[in-house]
C-alpha cells in the first residue's frame, strides 16, 4: 500500500464508488439498465488490488495510469472506456507536469474530456457524464495557477456536482436513458454524478 | 420477487459460462480472461473471422450462436455491459483469417466504444477489421434520441445470413456489403408485460400497472414511455406487425424472414400463439412470410415480453438462412 | 402478476397449438379434434407407434418431441390436465404400425385413467398397446402419497431412448422392457424459487417468502410443504443430487445420463450455472455423468425453478441416447 | 330446449358449476395444480349445448347419456372420465328403470361409486370426491323407496357435501392434493364438493 496523494485520491474514489455503488444502480436502473453501479464496483475493486500492489513511492503518473489501465482493458460497459480515456489524460498531464498537480488536473480534465467526447459525441445538455466534466474543466482552468491541489479538486467537485444535479431535470439524447424518454426526468445521470465523486476523492 | 440461482451478478455470468463450455464442450472452447468462447470446426472455407458479442443476459446470443456456420467467437460481457475491448480483441485475433476479422456489432454506445477500440488495435496489429452494425429496433427511431436505433432481435438472423456467406468463401468487403444489406432490411419491435429481475437488487426492474403492456421494450429493460393495457392479442400483434411493415416500406408480394422471440419467461404456447397471429397479420399485408423463426434467442433474463422482427428476403437470402448450422443454439 | 400474451387459458393452448402446427408444418401435422400432432416422417424401420401426451403447460413436452427418432404421435390436453381419452385413442389409431402401439405415460392418476380407457379401445378394435409409466420424482415417494412417484423430468430422456429403439425395429415387448428398465433407473427432484402465474387467476399459483425455495415441487406448481431458504446454490444442487444418488444407489464408477431441466423462467444462464454445479456434485460421488442435456424441456408454464434427473446408463443405453433425432425441440 | 326433470337436472349442475367456477379453480390452486375448476366448466358449456341440441320429450336417460358422453369423450384431466362413469351409471340405472327414478338414482350413484372406485382406487379418507360419494350412496340406499325424487336428491346432497366438508381437515392420499402434504389440511376438496353440488342440482 502506498501513501502517495495520488494513490490516497484513487483509494478513496473506489471506497466511495463501493459505498455509493447501491445509489448508482438505483440511478441507472430508473433511466438505464441497472448496470453502472456493478460496473464501477467491479471496477473498483480492481484498483484497489492494483494500488495494493503498488511500492511505496511509486510516481504519481504510473500509480495514475494503473488505474486507467483497469478501467481500458478489464472493464466494459459504455462507462469502463470512458473513465479510462480520462484517467489515460490524467496519467499523460502528469507525466508532463512531473506530478500530480493542478496544472495537470485541469490538462487532464480539459484533455479527458475532448477524448471522451471524440469517442462518444456527446455534447453538454445529452445527460451524460459530459454534463459534470465539461463544467469542472471550466472551473479547474478558471482558477489562479497557485491554487494548491486539494483545493482545485474541490472547485472541480462542486463545478461537477452542479452540471450532474443539472441532469434530473432533462431527458437524455445519449446512452442507454436515451431510450426511456420521460422516464430519466427527475433521474440524476448516475456517470455524471460518478464524476463528481472522483474529484470529491481529492479533497 | 424471485431472486436468481445464483450467487450474485457476476456468479450468474462466471458459473453460466463456465456450464456452457462444459456442456458444449464439442462445440465451442472458452476462453475465462479475457472472456470469449470460440468455434472448435469452423468451415474450412471460411476467409474472414465472425465474432460478436455484446452485455450478457441475452442468451442464448452471442455464445449458443457460436460453431459452424454462424460465429467463430462471441465476447460477453457482464450482464448488460458491453465486454472490455481486450475481449473483443483476444477473441478477434484467436479466430483471424486470411481475409481479416468482420465484428457484428448491436448499436449501442458501450458496444461500438469496445469493439471500436478492439478494432484500432487489429488494425495497428495489420489484422483487417470492419463492423456491421445492427440497428433494428423501431421504438428507438426517434429524433429525440441522437444515437440511432436500438440492435436487439434480428441480431441473429444478420448473425444467421453472414455465417452461411462466410462459409462460402465470401472475402471482408462482400461479407460488410451483405450485413448492411441485412440490417437494413430488418426492424423489430419489443413490448413486456413484466420487467427482468433486477440481478443486483433481486426486484423488479421497472413496475407495471397489473394490467399494462410497456410498448417498445429495450433488451436492456429500458421502458418506452408508452404503457398500453393489456387489450386483445390480435390487436396488439397486429400494431406490432404493421410498424414493421411500415418501417420497411413492405408491400404485397414482398418476402420476409419472421423472427418470433422471447424476452425471457414468455413461455412457448405464448409464442407460439403469438406466431399464429404475426402469420395472419402478415397475410393482412400481403406480405410473404417465407422463413420464420420462433424462440427465445435474443432474451432480457426473465423479462416477459417478446419481439417480432422482419428481415426482407431474396432468393439469395432464403438460401443463406437455409444453410445447415451446428451450434448450441440455432435448431438445426 | 403478469398476465399471458394470450386471450384465455383455452386460447393459451389453441393458438399455441396452431401455431406450433403452422411453425413445424415440416415436422408434423396436427388434428385438431380429437387434438394431437403426428410426425410426418418416422423412420421407415419402426413396427411399433410411439405415442406420449399429457396436460398442456410443459411445453417443448411432449409436442416438441414428436418426429423422426423420438415420438409419433402425443396428445396434449388442456392447461395442467389430462388429455381425454379419445385423443389419445385417435393419436393411437393414427399412428399404429404393425407391432402396435406403446404408451408413454407421466405417473398421474388422470393420465392413466386417459390412456387407460383409450388402450380398452384400443385392444377393443384388436391393436396391441401396451404401456411405460414414467415415475420419476423423488419428492413424492413416501409411503403418505398412495399413488406412488409422479413422473417429470426424466419422460423426455425416456422419450429418447424409446424412439431410438423403436428406430431399430424392436418389438412391442422389447420396447416395454426398455421403457421399463429406463424408467426404473431414472429420478428427478425440481425446486422453485417463485409459483408460475395462473393462467385462470393471472397471479401466482402460490406464495412463498422471499427468501424461500419450495423444495420438491411438481410440474404442475404442486408444492411440496418443504420451503429452505434461499442459501448457498452449491449447497442446493449438492443436496439435490445427494438425494438423487441415494434413490438410485448409485457408487463410484456407475454411469448416468444427466438433464438439468428449467422449470420455465429460469434463465440460461443460469441452467448453465446450475449444469456446471450438478457435474461437480456428481464427481465428488464418483458418478460418471457420461452424456447430458441442459435446457427448458420439461416445464410449468413460467415457473421459476429447475429440476435435475439422473437416469442410469450403460453402453446400450447411451448409443440410444446419441442416435439422431429431429423433431422441433431436440437439440440435434 | 328440453324441460324434462333430467334435463332441468343438468342444466342447473352446469349453471352452479359454471357460477362455482372461480371458487374450484382456487381449491384446486390451494391443494392441488389449479385446474379443476377450467375443466368442469369447459365440459358445463359442452352440456349446455348438447342439451340446446335435444329435441322436446328426448328420453331421460338418453339425455344423461349425452352428458356422460360428454365428460367420457372430450373432456379430459382425473376428473373428467370419472363424473363420466358416474353419469354413464345414472343412465344406465335410468334405462333400467325407465325413468329418473329415486331407485334409479340410488343404483347409479352406487354403481357409479364402485366404477370411480375400480378405475381410480380411491377408499374414503383418501381425500377424493369418492369421500361425497360414498355416503352420499349409503344415504340413498336407507331411504323408504317411496321418497320423492327431489327429496333423494337432497338427501343425497346433504350426505355428499357433509363428506365434502370433512375433506377440509385432512390430508390426501390420492389425487395431485396428495403431493402437498400439510398444504391440503384446511382445504376442501372441488371434487368431493362438485359431487354435492351435482346432487343439489336436483333439489
Ligand atoms: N456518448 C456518451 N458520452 C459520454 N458518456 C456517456 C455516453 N453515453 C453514456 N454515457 C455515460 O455512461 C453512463 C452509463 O454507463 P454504463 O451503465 O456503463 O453504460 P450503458 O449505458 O451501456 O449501460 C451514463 O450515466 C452516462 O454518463
Ligand atoms: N383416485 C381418485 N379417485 C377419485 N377421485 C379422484 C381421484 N384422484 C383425484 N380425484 C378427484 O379429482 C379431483 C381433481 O380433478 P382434476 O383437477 O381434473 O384432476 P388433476 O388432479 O389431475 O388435476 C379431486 O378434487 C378429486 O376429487
Ligand atoms: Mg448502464
Ligand atoms: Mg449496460
Ligand atoms: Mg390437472
Ligand atoms: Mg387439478
Amino acid at each position: 500500500m502506498t501513501d502517495s496523494p495520488a494513490a490516497d485520491w484513487l483509494r478513496r474514489f473506489t471506497t466511495t464508488a463501493l459505498d455509493r455503488e447501491p445509489d448508482l444502480t438505483a440511478l441507472d436502473q430508473a433511466a438505464g439498465d441497472g448496470d453502472f453501479g456493478a460496473n464501477i464496483a467491479g471496477a473498483a475493486r480492481l484498483i484497489q488490488s492494483e494500488l495494493d500492489g503498488l511500492v511505496a513511492g511509486t510516481p504519481a503518473a504510473e500509480v495514475i495510469a494503473a488505474a486507467a489501465h483497469v478501467f481500458l482493458d478489464r472493464v466494459g460497459g459504455t462507462s469502463g472506456p470512458l473513465f479510462g480515456l480520462l484517467l489515460q489524460e490524467f496519467a499523460a498531464a502528469t507525466v508532463k507536469a512531473g506530478d500530480l498537480t493542478p496544472a495537470a488536473l485541469t490538462e487532464g480534465t480539459t484533455n479527458g474530456l475532448a477524448a471522451i467526447q471524440r469517442v462518444g459525441e456527446a455534447q453538454v445538455g445529452d445527460k451524460t457524464l459530459v454534463d459534470a466534466l465539461s463544467p469542472a474543466a471550466d472551473a479547474l482552468k478558471a482558477l489562479p495557477p497557485s491554487t494548491p491541489l486539494t483545493e482545485a479538486f474541490a472547485v472541480a467537485a462542486r463545478a461537477a456536482e452542479e452540471g450532474a444535479e443539472a441532469t434530473a431535470g432533462i431527458r437524455a439524447r445519449r446512452g442507454r436513458a436515451s431510450y426511456v424518454g420521460d422516464h430519466a426526468i427527475g433521474v440524476t445521470d448516475p456517470g455524471a454524478m460518478t464524476i463528481g465523486l472522483l474529484f470529491a476523492a481529492g479533497t | 420477487m424471485s431472486r436468481y440461482f445464483a450467487e450474485s451478478p457476476d456468479d450468474l455470468v462466471d458459473a453460466g459460462l463456465a456450464g456452457f463450455a462444459l456442456a458444449h464442450a464439442d462445440l465451442v472452447e472458452f476462453t475465462p480472461d479475457p472472456g470469449h468462447v470460440t468455434a472448435r470446426s469452423p468451415d474450412p472455407r471460411r476467409v474472414v473471422g465472425l465474432v460478436s458479442g455484446g452485455g450478457s443476459g441475452h442468451e442464448p446470443l452471442h455464445a449458443g450462436f457460436v460453431g459452424a456456420g454462424m460465429l467463430d467467437a462471441a465476447c460477453p460481457g457482464r450482464i448488460f455491459a458491453s465486454p472490455h475491448n481486450r475481449q473483443v480483441y483476444a477473441a478477434s485475433k484467436a479466430v483471424a483469417k486470411p481475409g481479416g476479422v468482420l465484428h457484428v456489432v448491436k448499436n449501442y454506445t458501450g458496444d461500438k466504444i469496445n469493439f471500436g477500440i478492439a478494432a484500432e488495435r487489429l488494425h495497428h496489429d495489420g489484422i483487417r477489421c470492419a463492423r456491421v452494425l445492427v440497428d433494428d429496433d423501431v421504438a428507438t427511431d426517434s429524433a429525440d434520441i441522437a444515437v440511432g436505433r436500438r440492435g436487439t432481435g434480428a441480431t441473429v438472423v444478420v448473425e444467421k445470413l453472414l455465417g452461411a456467406a462466410a462459409d462460402q468463401g465470401r472475402d471482408l468487403d462482400a461479407l460488410v456489403a451483405l450485413g448492411e444489406r441485412v440490417a437494413a432490411g430488418s426492424r423489430s419491435v419489443a413490448v413486456a408485460a413484466a420487467a427482468h429481475t433486477s440481478p443486483a437488487t433481486g426486484t423488479p426492474a421497472f413496475d407495471l400497472p397489473d394490467d399494462g403492456i410497456e410498448y417498445g421494450v429495450g433488451i436492456h429493460g429500458e421502458r418506452s414511455g408508452a404503457v398500453r393495457p393489456h387489450g386483445p392479442v390480435d390487436d396488439l400483434v397486429r400494431d406490432m406487425t404493421g410498424s414493421l411493415v411500415t418501417a420497411l416500406t413492405l408491400t404485397r408480394g414482398d418476402r420476409v424472414i419472421g423472427l418470433v422471440n422471447g424476452l425471457g419467461r414468455t413461455t412457448p404456447l405464448e409464442l407460439y400463439g403469438l406466431h399464429h397471429r404475426f402469420a395472419t397479420a402478415l397475410a393482412e399485408h400481403g406480405v410473404a412470410l417465407e422463413r420464420h423463426l420462433v424462440g427465445s434467442v435474443v432474451t432480457a433474463l426473465d423479462m416477459h415480453g417478446f419481439s417480432l422482427s422482419l428481415t426482407r428476403t431474396d432468393d439469395e437470402l432464403t438460401a443463406l438462412w437455409d444453410a445447415p448450422a451446428h451450434t448450441a443454439a440455432w435448431p438445426a
